[in-house]
């Protein structure tokens, strides 16, 4: 099966986009694929904890992130900077491994498919 | 005051729905006009009547359709408008089309019902795409 | 005096080089992730973003409004603009 | 060689249709195959049937139409299609709305099959919004 | 009638939002409206002569521009930064008056509507 | 080897951060704007997009490709990753 990267460099509420794209991975879990999750640029806002979707009539996307564990999708990384410019480090879920730019060169450069590099 | 707002924004790839509507609740709720509602841009999505919203969402349609049913003016630029695919009645049947989609209370206008609605109005009052 | 409405970061930054000192700010959207403690008085944020967003506002150094309170402050401005890149 | 190809953004919100329809083209001259060209986010948009295009336009509709009746399957993701407004007529029927307006060539589909499609293609290309 | 300012602050091909706005702008000036328009970030990029939009089925925006003194929109502004940090100075046309920001703050501060100044 | 292809300069910046420095680039859309003669030879442009928006680049300094081209690219090349923010 194929190595897939889910990039998410947007915050979760502007667009569906997010939403959409965690769907998609989570169905490339349950196809068995290899996939992974990157958080980077603004898309490190996403993993603020105690988001309210519903408010504003969409999809709350803290929650969905807390379930994709049980979607095997368990390989999830965070662009460090991001996090560090934009001070979420205390915000962010410690299965989240954080990488530098280099890390994160050198896992797209493993994957077959990358997803979602844009918005 | 009287006040006309534009919508430039799609539903799911803004947040225009949601603030524009919320935004002319507050209006009316203070005794404030709308003169005239503009969607442009990808704004014209929100008038396609054919959405099906997912269980547990919002209904964003019935809202600017509630708008609607008050008597405020749901205008869709007819040029942004027919190019995207949200066409009524009449330009079905000139374009030879086979469905027309544009939502009930929602109606496609000229650009010059933008300006002349601008013109009329104490505020302008716009939410991006 | 101009009213701005300001969508996102870059929005923020764009309307910044562009309003007079005195002019007041909504940040609504994803314009609530500029919200800064530092900031000036003349910024108000639409709470229920913030809320949306999971972006917590301490009320006591934050000019968190409603929609009531946005409605007021396009009421008694002109013009109103907006900013989202 | 097999490509998947995504095509994330809507007409004339990106230039996501140019891109992918002269891509597919030139896959096909160069005797590559398409496994599948999967519509996502405000990408489904490119599957309304309702668009009319302005004179002296690019007629994209047409020529996603022109690759569809090639055999290449333009599958439009049915979550991210149907909230948008996109539907086929057994949509039509299910949600009881007034009009199907999916063009002819295009499919609803699942998510299962934009995995499948990439899992059986040597490359995935996305053009995004 | 209304002073109306339109701001372009995005490229002219990705989307056709800055053809949209021309439109309106047109209309704006038909109707004895007092328009000017404001060219900034990379929207600047809008400026550059010889565009040919026509070769992806887009209207062409510098042709469009050309014939706007025909329909009375003849207050055309530039961020004289955005052009700088473009080395576009030399593209622009000299009809385009190129404005600091401060020049810019007080053009917007003096308008009843601004139309656009998101992309 | 990977290939990138960049939509905008939003994205050409996320791209070199995160790229292996031997990479190719394809600039295309709004990407074609951060066309720079002084940049490496492993960048190419699509000479269309760049002609649709008045871009003019001298053939000789740079890597202007057509859609045949931008094809083999892809070929030869696991994965292809676009960015555009």
């Amino acid at each position: 099966m194929k190595k897939m990267l889910f990039i998410i460099s947007h915050p979760p509420y502007a667009n569906t986009h997010n939403t959409e794209l965690l769907e998609a991975a989570m169905v490339g879990a349950v196809f068995d694929g290899d996939v992974s999750l990157l958080f980077r640029g603004d898309g490190v806002w996403s993993l603020l904890p105690d988001q309210h979707g519903e408010k504003v009539g969409y999809k709350t996307f803290s929650k969905m992130l807390s379930a994709l564990p049980t979607y095997e999708v368990d390989q999830l990384f965070a662009c460090a900077g991001s996090v560090a410019d934009r001070n979420l480090s205390m915000a962010t879920d410690p299965a989240i491994e954080m990488l530098s730019l280099e890390q994160q060169a050198t896992l797209i450069a493993a994957q077959d498919v990358v997803i979602g590099a844009q918005g | 005051m009287k006040y006309t707002l534009a919508i430039h924004g799609a539903p799911y790839a803004s947040q225009a729905a949601q603030h524009g509507i919320a935004f002319a609740e507050a209006l009316l709720r203070q005794k404030h006009t709308i003169e005239r509602i503009f969607f442009f841009h990808e704004g014209v999505y929100q008038a396609l009547s054919t959405r099906v919203i997912p269980q547990g969402e919002e209904e964003l349609l019935e809202k600017w359709q509630g708008l609607g049913s008050q008597g405020i003016e749901l205008a869709v630029c007819i040029a942004s408008g027919i190019k995207r695919g949200v066409i009524n009645e009449a330009e079905r049947l000139r374009y030879e089309k086979n469905a027309s989609n544009l939502a009930e209370h929602f109606t496609l206008v000229g650009l010059g019902q933008l300006i002349s609605a601008i013109n009329d109005a104490d505020r302008y009052v716009e939410f991006p795409s | 005096m101009s009213l701005h409405l300001v969508f996102n970061s870059a929005g923020f930054n764009a309307c910044q080089q562009r309003m007079l000192s005195a002019d007041p700010i909504i940040l609504l959207g994803d314009g609530v992730y500029s919200a800064d403690a530092s900031s000036e008085q003349n910024i108000y944020i639409l709470a229920l973003d913030a809320q949306v967003r999971g972006v917590i506002l301490d009320p006591s150094q934050f000019n968190l409004i409603d929609y009531d309170a946005f409605v007021a402050l396009t009421a008694a401005h002109l013009p109103v603009v907006s900013w989202a890149e």
